[in-house]
């Protein structure tokens, strides 16, 4: 599919890890409530924000992810108790870190979505894309030994 | 997080006196404690509402920092940990520093002094009043 | 290599209309491990499940993906449906191509484009899939309440009823904790004994129900539905069987009369002597021996209630005994006390007796209290006439060197009712109650407060006290705010009543370890989820009671014991407990035994041992991770911990994700 | 010098201690290299100087596991790491006996180099007890540069003269510190995005993966490390492979965190000399600002930033963009 | 034993007996104080804002001086004993203060908090003992009923300074049971006597002392100890029908030691 594409304007690839119990169950509500994002976003299904380990998100920008965002109950709201405040603290360290090596701000975002919080997901997706969009592709953190 | 100005002002008070003006509960007993009630116009538990309100002219405009003693009960009582008096002690500051209105004068000295008062006394007063 | 059957769902018209759902089969029949794919109008169907079960038996498969509705939905049913065909039910992935797809997206190609990425996605996770099997373990039908004041004596009884054993261990010499101290309840003024004292009797009378009093828990092992408990019977020199309870020993005891042993239950306004039952009506109704006090332990010496007692129940030589018992359950009923007042030297409650708790103050009304009920100054023995209530004392402070950072909720109301009681008896006492706010939310309870100030004429002053002065004369002054009124106010007081802030029993701590049940900043415990699990741990098989879990009152705690009672009903119910495979499992080789995950763990799951591993040839005795099985419940906090990657997720494991990823951004 | 051997070999006379790791000499004047000694004639070669920058706890790992006691010698630096791997259980402190050894600031050959010393054949004025210049005998005649302008980095931002942990301590240490640990931190953080990633790229593309800074690297102690197991892999090594190559740092920085005690050694022992450092100060920084300050090893007790947090935590959302306000 | 001893300005010249007295009695109880050379004012008050360092640095120098001489700091004053001990708490905790101080001070080796304050009491509570000053007691006050007036000063802020409970010391009371005599315990005990408003409101303060020894003789005091030159002269200053003698604490610490002739 890709080869006939190519010359087409530039859409963004992005990864959403979603935490099974509250904002994977958002993006159902925002599906069944047809409240549209683009199609850009892929969703993986992880049991809690506090199992997103950074390879993941790492691996996801090596594989040519131009956006990566994790999802996860609200703080206070986790179902395993407490598992979304340790990937608060991971990923705060993370972004951090990305942005010191030079990579835009924005290609990362956390976000606390519930399950009834469907238009929430929703409009957190448009915006993700929508800055995506504007940051373009992706190149600086394919190969962070930035040898290419 | 941004700021308004009123809550940068505030922020610059708390890095002066070292105490939090939002932790306040209003439970007054800084107010209960003060042996200078009586004399004050603003009572130590309203220091920390002015100072969140913006009230600031009014602040130090008041005798009350003049009249506070320094004697550290409310800041020892205060459950909050809000300690009044160093909000006491900043007002005093906003008012050296912004308009050198200090309450005593070099020149009203000689009148006030008595034979056996204290150097302890001049020296505090002296900090207590002026800049 | 797996052998994977895809099926696509048209669901109708809700995919097929927005997803090409032949151009999916098409593109994914090619993937690897993919053998098998159709597509189908209602996969969810019985004739749905019917195609699904036959292609596995015809195709061999040993994984499926159903591309169709959110697996929140129906993967439940497709995995019921693999196992009717003889699959294991772990064996299935679902692809979400209807919420996360085909309602969402508009344009049919790049939908179509989407699906068959969330396909592939799942193909390669299938890919990975290992059989999990759903772990059994056995229940132990009886339960330990720790614990045995209001909230605990509840929760035994409810389980008790409900046709299991349990039982209490109290480390008093009698059950009743904190209530069977007070005089009357709020908001209904009924005398707390008359409440309490039968559901004493009940539980020391129930055939389910074992007391063990004058015990602590020593040890704790095991896990839910199969603990093991220590608990350490201490020695109380009395013969438990022999005694009648008539109370000889008592009343003969010469420290009665000339010793100076504080009686803990009436809160140091009275004495006891050596051999004592903390009040009349305690269950047992056996007395102990203080063998700190006791003369006859100090000096040998004496031996009176051992020459009295007529049933020969008394037993010096007693010892310490240790019993251990299975349950499949665990409640936590440790309750609380107040806090020590020693930070709070400005309300002079050590330098004036006539400056008291609130817990002194129930003491002192009590008809059954160290002056009958009649309210009485200590310094004196004069009847108060001002009386002055400082609520707060302790409580919403900032700093932990202060006081508690939480409102203890029940004050406002106790002393609304002081304040009424009083008046009752005592027309012509003056009460002030200087507060901050008087939070009344409960049924019932601000009118209660409205009666205090409306009817009783109960003078409440907003505003803190900040000192209180003893006066030359005995009297106390009090120097306080009126907010309201923009005043500061002296005035002097016979009797000054702190409403001192609740904390949790401090022996809470310690339990809590041994269960390894969480517990926050404040010593509460903390709950699974504060408001979906209130009553449970988010350990398994650990339920909380009473205010060892938060500030409550009586009716709330109460009603907090009948829910913990009905969660361990429930649990007790089931024969075995079905295991959750999606546990967490670690790499003993891999693993360095850094305790890393345990760290996160919210369920106490993790613990070291010392195991013996092949690595290379070598044989070595290493420190690592050992997963509890049935306290897992899969959230992969340790996963993401662990820096050697030797801890991982079965059904979420790190090459099934980083194989998803690799799929989608392919 | 004379002091610690005095004493290390009395510890293995009267049988506290079967073997010590220390320092010998090495084929030049600045280079010793770790080592056991095991005999009192094994101390000819023995060395303890400025050179002697080698963070040894991590080589208790393995050497705590051996028969009998080991002596080990830990600068005060070196005795954070080593509290780090007590408090993940990584050594075995009841085999371990620690001799504080004294230091004032370590020397990096490089600085000689870079001050166009060259041909050096002998070098005085490094040893641990004197105060004043260093002097380099070369076949191009007397070179002196004083001691601190050769110092290493890293002791320019010295975590202080006290030994966390020991047994005893021998000689005595000065806190070199005259630098802000976070200079360097704050000065690439002050660069514009382009800026920082055009320094990076210039600097990790140097690395080839010779694994030196992961060796020695007290909290890269992991018996097998992610990069050499399969728990990650999709299909087959190929693949990860490229990931590794292109992550390695970043992904090996993140897996130290809140756990590095910023001994520096990475960046000493990196061939191609790339500041390693800089990563682990960046999360370091950051942990000190976001959640309080914590010294990895400093109290093996204390729990680790990653493995805690607060309900008031920043949101990953207010960790980036913080130098635009 | 050696302490640098801090006397402040007021101990030169109003209140010499405070310091005359304490220095005999020092020598009776075997210790020495040696005076710091070149002391600057404390201040008399801490400094109001706590970003001021300039008004932080009299007592900085104090503090490295017995940093340097390796003794512990002793001083006698209220004041002093204040505004040193926070100072020092600055010094050890704060780095922003310690950083700009020590800037400013460029000591030979930066100054962050080493030196232990001492006040004078604490030195005869916790290095002799006041079970060890009782037994060095030649002139018991037997008989005499002595109020302990702490004032705010030397408690408050309780945690900084670390000298008693700030709300119900007992510091004083035990050191005079140590002479002899009985403490009378009084509420008024560690409430302000006015402090420096006797300047512009010497009315106010006269209120003050008089709830000071209404309340104190009410108990039965026969005469009230002190150690605060500022609390010393409102307290003189007082025309309540109630007042009774003032001394400093080393007066009658001298007078059972039987030194103060000599003094």
């Amino acid at each position: 599919m890709s080869m006939n594409e190519e010359n087409k304007e530039f859409r963004p690839l992005i990864v959403a890890f979603c935490c099974n119990w509250c904002s994977y169950a958002g993006a159902d509500l925002a599906g069944s409530s047809r409240l549209s994002y683009p199609a850009d976003v892929k969703i993986i299904r992880v049991p809690c924000s506090g199992r997103v380990n950074p390879m993941f998100i790492l691996r996801a920008f090596e594989r040519g992810a131009d956006g990566v965002i994790i999802c996860g109950c609200h703080p206070g709201d986790c179902h395993y108790s407490t598992g979304n405040y340790y990937a608060r603290r991971r990923m705060a360290l993370l972004f951090s870190m990305l942005e010191y090596i030079g990579v835009e701000n924005g290609r990362t975002r956390v976000e606390w979505c519930s399950a009834a919080e469907g238009a929430k997901f929703s409009k957190t997706m448009n915006e993700f894309c929508e800055k995506i969009q504007s940051l373009g592709e992706n190149v600086r953190l394919g190969d962070l030994r930035c040898k290419n | 997080m941004s700021m308004t100005q009123l809550e940068k002002n505030i922020e610059a008070i708390k890095e002066m006196s070292g105490s939090d003006p939002y932790k306040c509960m209003r439970c007054g007993k800084c107010t209960a404690s003060c042996p200078a009630y009586s004399e004050m116009d603003i009572k130590p538990h309203q220091f920390a509402s002015y100072i969140i309100r913006g009230d600031f002219e009014e602040l130090i405009e008041s005798k009350a920092a003049w009249k506070c003693l320094s004697c550290f009960a409310c800041i020892e009582r205060c459950p909050r940990d809000v300690q009044p008096g160093k909000l006491v002690d900043a007002t005093r500051q906003m008012v050296a520093r912004s308009r050198g209105g200090d309450y005593l004068q070099p020149e009203e000295v000689p009148a006030l002094l008595a034979e056996d008062l204290p150097q302890q006394l001049l020296v505090s007063a002296f900090r207590r009043y002026r800049r | 290599m797996q052998k994977i059957g895809v099926f696509v769902c048209h669901c109708g018209t809700n995919i097929a209309a927005t997803v090409d759902v032949k151009k999916v089969v098409e593109l994914v029949r090619y993937e690897p491990g993919v053998v098998y794919a159709d597509d189908y109008m209602y996969m969810c169907s019985e004739a749905g499940q019917e195609k699904i079960i036959e292609a596995i038996k015809e195709y061999n498969l040993t994984g499926l993906v159903i591309c169709s509705c959110s697996p929140r939905m129906h993967e439940k049913t497709f995995r019921a449906c693999a196992a009717k065909a003889g699959l294991n039910p772990y064996m299935v992935e679902v692809a979400n191509i209807r919420e996360q797809c085909s309602w969402i997206h508009k344009d049919k190609e790049e939908a179509t484009k989407k699906a068959v990425i969330l396909a592939r996605a799942a193909i390669a996770k299938v890919n990975l899939n290992t059989p999990l099997q759903e772990g059994e373990s056995p229940v132990t039908k009886r339960a330990l309440v720790i614990g045995g004041g209001i909230a605990g004596i509840q929760t035994a009884l409810d389980i008790a009823d409900a046709g299991y054993e349990v039982d209490i261990v109290e480390k008093e010499p009698s059950i009743g904790g904190r209530m069977s101290q007070f005089d009357k309840t709020f908001p209904t003024l009924d005398c707390a004994s008359c409440i309490l004292t039968p559901k004493m009797v009940e539980v020391n009378q129930h055939p389910n129900i074992t007391l063990y009093t004058y015990s602590e828990v020593e040890k704790v092992s095991g896990y839910v539905g199969n603990f093991d408990v220590d608990i350490r019977k201490k020695a109380r020199s009395v013969i438990f069987d022999k005694c009648t309870g008539c109370g000889e020993c008592m009343t003969k005891c010469p420290l009665g009369k000339i010793g100076n042993i504080p009686s803990e239950f009436d809160r140091g306004l009275k004495n006891r002597p050596a051999i004592y039952m903390p009040f009349a009506q305690a269950v047992p109704a056996v007395p102990v021996i203080d063998r700190e006090n006791c003369t006859y332990f100090k000096t040998g010496k004496c031996g009176v209630c051992s020459k009295l007692c007529p049933s020969k129940a008394i037993d010096y030589e007693q010892q310490d005994e240790i019993v251990t018992v299975k349950y499949g359950a665990i409640v936590v009923a440790t309750g609380f006390d107040i806090i020590n007042l020693d930070k709070f030297g400005e309300y002079a409650y050590n330098e004036s007796p006539d400056v008291i708790t609130s817990i002194e103050l129930e003491r002192l009304m009590n008809a059954a209290g160290p002056t009958g009920g009649h309210l009485e100054r200590m310094s004196d023995h004069k009847q108060p006439k001002d009386i002055v209530f400082i609520q707060c004392v302790g409580s919403r402070c900032d700093s932990e060197e202060k006081g508690k950072p939480y409102c203890s909720k029940v004050c406002c109301m106790y002393t609304a009712k002081h304040a009424m009681l009083i008046k009752d008896h005592w027309p012509d006492t003056n009460i002030t109650v200087f507060y901050i706010d008087v939070r009344t939310p409960g049924k019932n309870f601000d009118e209660f407060y409205r009666r205090a100030v409306e009817q009783y004429h109960v003078n409440y002053i907003k505003g803190q006290v900040g000192k209180v002065k003893p006066q030359p004369d005995g009297s106390l002054l009090v120097q306080a705010a009126d907010l309201l009124d923009g005043k500061q106010i002296n005035m002097k007081a016979d009797m000054v009543v702190l409403a001192a802030a609740v904390e949790p029993n401090p022996g809470v701590r310690k339990i809590a370890t041994m269960l390894t049940a969480s517990i926050d900043n404040n010593n509460f415990l903390t709950e699974a989820h504060a408001k979906l699990r209130p009553v449970e741990s988010p350990t398994a098989g650990i339920f909380l009671s009473g205010m060892a879990q938060g500030p409550k009152d009586i009716p709330e705690t109460v009603s907090q014991a009948g829910a913990a009672a009905v969660k361990v009903i429930g649990l007790l119910a089931k024969d075995h407990l079905k295991t959750n495979p999606c546990t967490a499992q670690c790499d003993t080789l891999l693993c360095n035994g850094c305790s890393t995950c345990a760290n996160v763990c919210p369920y106490g799951a993790i613990t070291y041992d010392d195991v013996q591993v092949m690595d290379h040839g070598l044989r070595e005795t290493r420190r690592v991770a050992q997963v509890n099985l049935a306290l897992c419940q899969g959230c992969g906090a340790c996963t993401s911990a662990c820096p050697s990657g030797a801890m991982d997720l079965q059904g979420f494991s790190n090459r099934q994700i980083t194989t998803e990823v690799d799929a989608i951004c392919r | 010098m004379q002091e610690l051997i005095n004493r290390l070999k009395e510890l293995l006379a009267d049988g506290t201690v079967v073997r010590v790791i220390g320092w010998k000499k090495g084929d030049m004047p600045y280079n010793p290299e770790p080592a056991y000694f095991e005999k009192a004639e094994d101390f000819d070669n023995f060395v303890y100087d400025g050179f002697c920058g080698a963070n040894l706890s991590k080589m208790m790992i393995e050497a705590a596991k051996l028969e009998g006691k080991t002596a080990v010698c830990l600068k005060p630096c070196d005795t954070y790491s080593f509290n780090q791997l007590i408090r993940e259980h990584r050594v075995n402190r009841e085999n371990t006996y620690i001799i504080g050894v004294g230091c004032r600031g370590k020397l990096d050959i490089e600085k000689a180099r870079k001050a166009g010393i060259k041909g050096i054949k002998s070098i005085a004025g490094v040893d641990i007890e004197g105060d004043g210049d260093v002097t380099f005998d070369t076949i191009y005649g007397e070179k002196k540069m004083a001691y601190a302008d050769l110092m290493l980095d890293r002791c320019h931002v010295c975590k202080g003269k006290d030994h966390v942990i020991f047994d005893e301590v021998i000689g005595e240490s000065k806190d070199t510190g005259d630098k802000d640990r976070f200079e360097e931190v704050i000065k690439i953080e002050k660069m514009t995005p382009e800026e920082r990633f055009a320094f990076f790229k210039s600097e990790l593309s140097k690395c080839i993966r010779c694994n030196a800074c992961r060796n020695v690297c007290p909290a890269c102690s992991c018996r097998k490390c992610v990069f050499d197991n399969t728990k990650f892999d999709s299909q087959q090594k190929a693949n990860v492979d490229s990931f590794e190559e292109k992550m390695f740092h970043i992904i090996r920085a993140f897996h130290v965190a809140g756990r590095c005690t910023d001994c520096g050694e990475c960046s000493r022992v990196c061939p191609e000399g790339i500041p390693l450092h800089l990563f682990n100060r960046k999360f370091i920084k950051d942990i000190d600002t976001f959640y309080g300050e914590f010294q990895a090893g400093k109290d093996p007790e204390a729990q680790s930033p990653l493995t805690d947090f607060t309900f008031e935590d920043l949101e990953p959302k207010d960790a980036v963009g913080r130098g635009d306000k | 034993m050696k302490y640098s001893y801090y006397p402040g300005c007021t101990l030169k010249n109003k209140a010499q007996d405070l310091d005359k007295y304490a220095r005999s009695s020092a020598v009776a109880l075997g210790f020495e104080l040696v005076e710091i050379p070149e002391w600057q004012c404390c201040g008399g008050v801490y400094p109001l804002g706590s970003d001021e360092i300039a008004t932080k640095l009299s007592s900085v120098r104090a503090l490295n001086y017995a940093k340097e001489q390796g003794q512990d700091l002793i001083t006698l004053c209220s004041a002093c004993h204040h505004v040193l001990k926070r100072v020092n708490d600055d010094m050890k905790n704060v780095e922003d203060i310690r950083t700009r101080a020590n800037n400013y001070c460029e000591f030979d080796e930066p100054y962050s908090g080493e030196t232990k304050v001492l006040h004078f009491l604490e030195v005869l509570r916790d290095v002799i003992g006041f079970d060890e000053l009782a037994k060095k007691v030649v002139n018991p006050l037997e008989g005499r009923k002595i109020g302990a007036y702490y004032g705010c000063l030397t408690l408050r802020p309780g945690k900084i300074l670390d000298f008693d409970d700030p709300e119900n010391p007992k510091i004083m009371e035990d050191f005079i049971r140590a002479l002899g005599a009985e403490p009378v315990i009084y509420s008024m005990r560690n409430e302000c006597c006015g402090g420096y408003t006797a300047l512009k409101d010497p009315d106010f303060t006269k209120q003050r002392t008089a709830q000071i020894f209404d309340d104190s003789t009410g108990f039965g005091a026969d005469c009230l100890i002190t150690a605060c030159p500022l609390c010393m002269y409102n307290l003189n200053k007082s025309d309540a029908s109630s007042k009774v003698p003032v001394y400093y604490f080393t007066e009658l610490l001298a007078e059972a030691l039987g030194v103060k002739e000599g003094a």
